[in-house]
């Protein structure tokens, strides 16, 4: 687990030396150790026939359990799917599927003039309605390594190279040390874009109802908060613009990013 | 954002609102679409959650582990000792929940192998019972809400 | 059996907000957020003021949205009282 | 502390959790999920001058209860008018009944699947209801539904379609091949109506469902959460006069005398129940077993004590079929894999 530190260097122990939520990582029995090694995910939140993995693929196994302990068990924040940077206060939401490529796109514009929040989760205060930081190592998939490899000097924010997970080939990147230090402090949502990665560059609005629809979708706890998920989301929708787009390539990514931001006024 | 005192104040406003804002025609045709549309009421269902617990932590060994050696049958889909005629081994790691929901739902192959191999595969799954090693996923998969 | 008379808590228990031209209801009983499309935003205010029964419904329906009763008319509103029920946003009672 | 006293200990008496340190509390916080009792315990715990974190973990299990016992409720009254229509009974067991009664064991308490009782001779009639209000069979293949109907006392699982909450109906209280069987027509003669058509078991039955459930219909898994719930009615029922009396009849006709005073005596040594000495008998010597198996668990919320629990494995399969039925179930199964 010195691969787990060394991503985690930099960050603040946790309030008051409690940490309300375990995440366990385990080999589900003895013997199996011995004869396929394996690394179960584990923790409070628990569904039955979690997929083994080979144990060489720890690190990748103890990142999706900490995203499942997050996403099955936060309840005083409304939980979404996406990625979130920040920019004099405002931040930008960039909810997405795996695959979208909102991590990547986050990512980079995390070293260029962004505070990266968040590569996989945002979580909405259900009272402020702000955003607030989840800055945890990010999951750098096949092409997006080299991508960030080449933009950043410092090796030590990269962990192992990992080949043959399910996801493919994983390297996790430790978000700046700016982004760490700020990882209590909120933003104002300003922009919601939906990216999607392949096709030719393209963009369209979306309405007021498709965007709640859309965000119920992308959140894992939207039907378990009840009332005052439904008020914020309304709120949300009704104050925050929001668009989709398309992009063959990261560099026309970022630029209809930037486009729409200065539109918006981020 | 809304006051909790009022709200059927509110809610009325809100009842009545379309109503003078679209003209009677519109209102006679959106009736009359509505036979020929889809759902009237759309329900928000529980999101990625339920999505991630299919896809992302349920899995199907085949054979279960107990019969980890055994070969199935093509026919039936039935445990039979290894080397077997017309039968063949298992997939060498357990089939995750979303690619069984989908093969069995739609037909489609599991990643890395063959239509053949997904037919025999599907038929032990199709067997699995109550209890047997699997079943949960299974069962969690054939729900519709999954 | 006597056709049976519905009835609904709209807008009582819910907290609703229209958007788009649809009508967002969050339902405090259930816990569900459901989008209501025309005309079923009307069916639940008509039951709202007063249950009645399904034919009762297409009268009044047509009455407030100005338009014929007919044999559409009797349609559309039986196939979405179904869905009511099913939402459970009314009861048959 | 390496096992779930420190849970029942913050349960039983909420005013000692003042003094847990503060590198208990993750472990105490993960053994009260896992025995899903976490919102009871934020319930009992709440307002108590704790680290802010803890307190937060409190709020946040209340909240879930909560919308869990919206979600119960409501998947009650959805059924009630499935029912209603058809002039079939419902009688609420376990969690949805504790909810409806505003019982206090429902306080903080996660409901799962909604469980109720028929008579046998209904349970045609509320199958059909069921599936024709948008219910399905999580599994419809001919052995497992052979094996429900048979064996089983309750109907395959029915999941609805579209809200995915699931209905047991059960027609008695144990699987028709346990050793004991209790007398399901006078649970449902002595059930009580809340309001017409919705009924809950009479007090005396409820504990003695509770006690089926703790120690005769399973391995003991969540058994700690099953005797809280023995402890919270019983502090309420006892206030009247007439409850032991009838709780030691009913005990007795549904022949389920040993198994309640076992649970009374296992809440009495876990909880501090105030029990009834002539109804919960004296301790025996595999008491300590079961309260050993009921509080094995390590500071990560898994069980321990493997061995003991193997053991209750053997029980949980051996109490619910002879041995004869027990090898055609096993043989079965073999045959369809």
């Amino acid at each position: 687990m010195e691969a787990m530190r060394r991503l985690y260097a930099g960050y603040p122990a946790p309030e008051q030396g409690l940490a309300t939520l375990t995440a366990l990582i385990d080999a589900p029995r003895a013997w199996r150790r011995w004869i396929r090694p394996q690394a179960a995910i584990d923790g409070d939140f628990t569904l039955p026939g979690a997929i083994p993995m080979a144990i060489r693929h720890g690190l990748l196994a103890m990142e999706m359990a900490m995203n499942m302990q997050v996403a099955l068990g936060e309840r005083r924040h409304l939980l979404l799917h996406a990625a979130a940077i920040e920019r004099g206060g405002k931040a930008l939401i960039l909810p997405g599927e795996s695959g979208s490529g909102k991590s990547t796109l986050a990512a980079l514009l995390g070293e260029q003039g962004w505070r990266l929040m968040s590569d996989e989760f945002v979580m909405i205060d259900l009272v402020t309605g702000l955003a607030l930081p989840f800055p945890r190592p990010i999951s750098l998939k096949n092409s997006a390594i080299p991508v960030m490899e080449a933009l950043i000097a410092d090796s030590s924010r990269f962990g192992p190279l990992l080949s043959d997970t399910p996801k493919g080939m994983l390297r996790h990147l430790r978000p700046s040390a700016r982004s760490i230090a700020a990882m209590d402090v909120p933003a104002k949502p300003a922009l919601i874009l939906f990216p999607r990665f392949g096709d030719d560059a393209a963009a369209a609005g979306i309405s007021q109802s498709e965007l709640f629809m859309r965000m119920t979708e992308g959140s894992t706890n939207y039907v378990a908060l009840g009332q005052p998920a439904f008020e914020t989301l309304i709120e949300m929708v009704r104050t925050i613009p929001a668009a989709s787009f398309s992009y063959p390539d990261t560099a026309t990514g970022l630029a209809i990013v930037e486009q729409f931001c200065a539109e918006a006024g981020l | 954002m809304r006051n909790e005192d009022q709200p059927d104040i509110e809610a009325d406003k809100a009842i009545d609102l379309p109503a003078s804002e679209q003209p009677d025609n519109l209102r006679r045709n959106m009736l009359r679409f509505a036979a020929l549309g889809g759902a009237a009421v759309v329900t928000v269902r529980p999101g990625i959650a339920q999505a991630a617990a299919s896809a992302m932590k349920c899995s199907i060994p085949v054979p279960d582990s107990a019969n980890s050696t055994k070969w199935i049958r093509n026919s039936d889909g039935a445990l039979v000792a290894k080397n077997t005629a017309k039968s063949i081994p298992g997939p060498s790691s357990p089939l995750a929940g979303e690619d069984v929901k989908n093969s069995l739902r739609y037909g489609t192959t599991y990643p890395g192998y063959t239509s053949a191999q997904t037919t025999t595969w599907n038929k032990y799954i199709n067997n699995l019972t109550v209890g047997k090693q699997g079943y949960t996923c299974f069962a969690s998969v054939q729900n519709p809400a999954n | 059996m006597s056709a049976p008379i519905y009835r609904t808590d709209y807008p009582a228990d819910c907290l609703t907000h229209p958007l788009d031209g649809l009508m967002l209801v969050y339902h405090r009983p259930s816990g569900a957020t459901h989008f209501l499309i025309d005309p079923t935003s009307d069916m639940l205010a008509i039951l709202a003021e007063a249950p009645c029964d399904a034919d009762m419904l297409a009268r009044r329906l047509c009455h407030r949205i100005g338009t014929e009763l007919d044999d559409e008319a009797l349609e559309v509103t039986a196939q979405r009282l179904e869905e009511l029920l099913d939402s459970g946003l009314i009861r048959a009672a | 502390m390496n096992d779930a006293r420190v849970l029942t200990r913050a349960l039983a008496d909420p005013i000692s959790a003042i003094e847990i340190k503060p590198a208990d509390w993750p472990a105490l916080l993960s053994i009260a999920r896992a025995e899903r009792l976490d919102g009871s315990l934020g319930y009992r715990l709440a307002d108590l001058p704790l680290p802010d974190a803890v307190r937060s973990a409190l709020d946040q299990a209340r909240r879930d209860a909560e919308a869990g016992r919206v979600q119960a409720l409501w998947e009650v009254e959805m059924v009630h008018r499935a029912f209603r229509a058809s002039d079939l009974p419902l009688i609420l067991l376990k969690g949805s009944a504790f909810a409806y009664a505003g019982l206090p064991a429902a306080i903080g308490r996660q409901i799962g699947d909604l469980d109720i009782l028929l008579p046998r001779d209904s349970l045609q009639a509320a199958e059909e209801v069921l599936l024709a209000n948008g219910f399905e069979w999580v599994k419809n293949d001919d052995y497992s539904q052979g094996y429900y109907r048979q064996w089983m006392h309750e109907l395959p699982p029915l999941i609805h379609r579209d809200r995915g909450s699931a209905v047991d109906v059960h027609h008695t209280i144990l699987p028709l091949t346990a050793r004991r069987t209790p007398n399901a027509a006078a649970l449902i003669d002595a059930s009580v109506a809340l309001r017409p058509g919705i009924h809950i078991l009479s007090p005396a039955d409820m504990i003695v469902h509770a006690a089926t459930h703790l120690l005769a219909d399973g391995d003991l898994a969540g058994g700690l959460r099953n005797l809280w719930d023995i402890d919270r009615l019983l502090r309420l029922f006892s206030v009247d006069r007439d409850f032991w009396p009838a709780l030691g009849r009913r005990a007795v006709l549904h022949e389920m005398r040993e198994p309640v005073a076992l649970a009374l005596r296992l809440a009495s040594n876990i909880f501090a129940t105030p029990v009834e000495p002539r109804i919960a008998g004296h301790d025996r010597m595999r008491d300590s077993l079961f309260t050993r198996r009921l509080l094995a668990r390590d500071g990560w919320g898994r069980e321990t004590r493997p061995i003991s629990r193997l053991g209750f494995y053997v029980r949980s399969h051996w109490m619910r079929m002879p041995p004869m039925m027990l090898a055609r179930h096993l043989w079965t199964k073999a045959r369809a894999g």
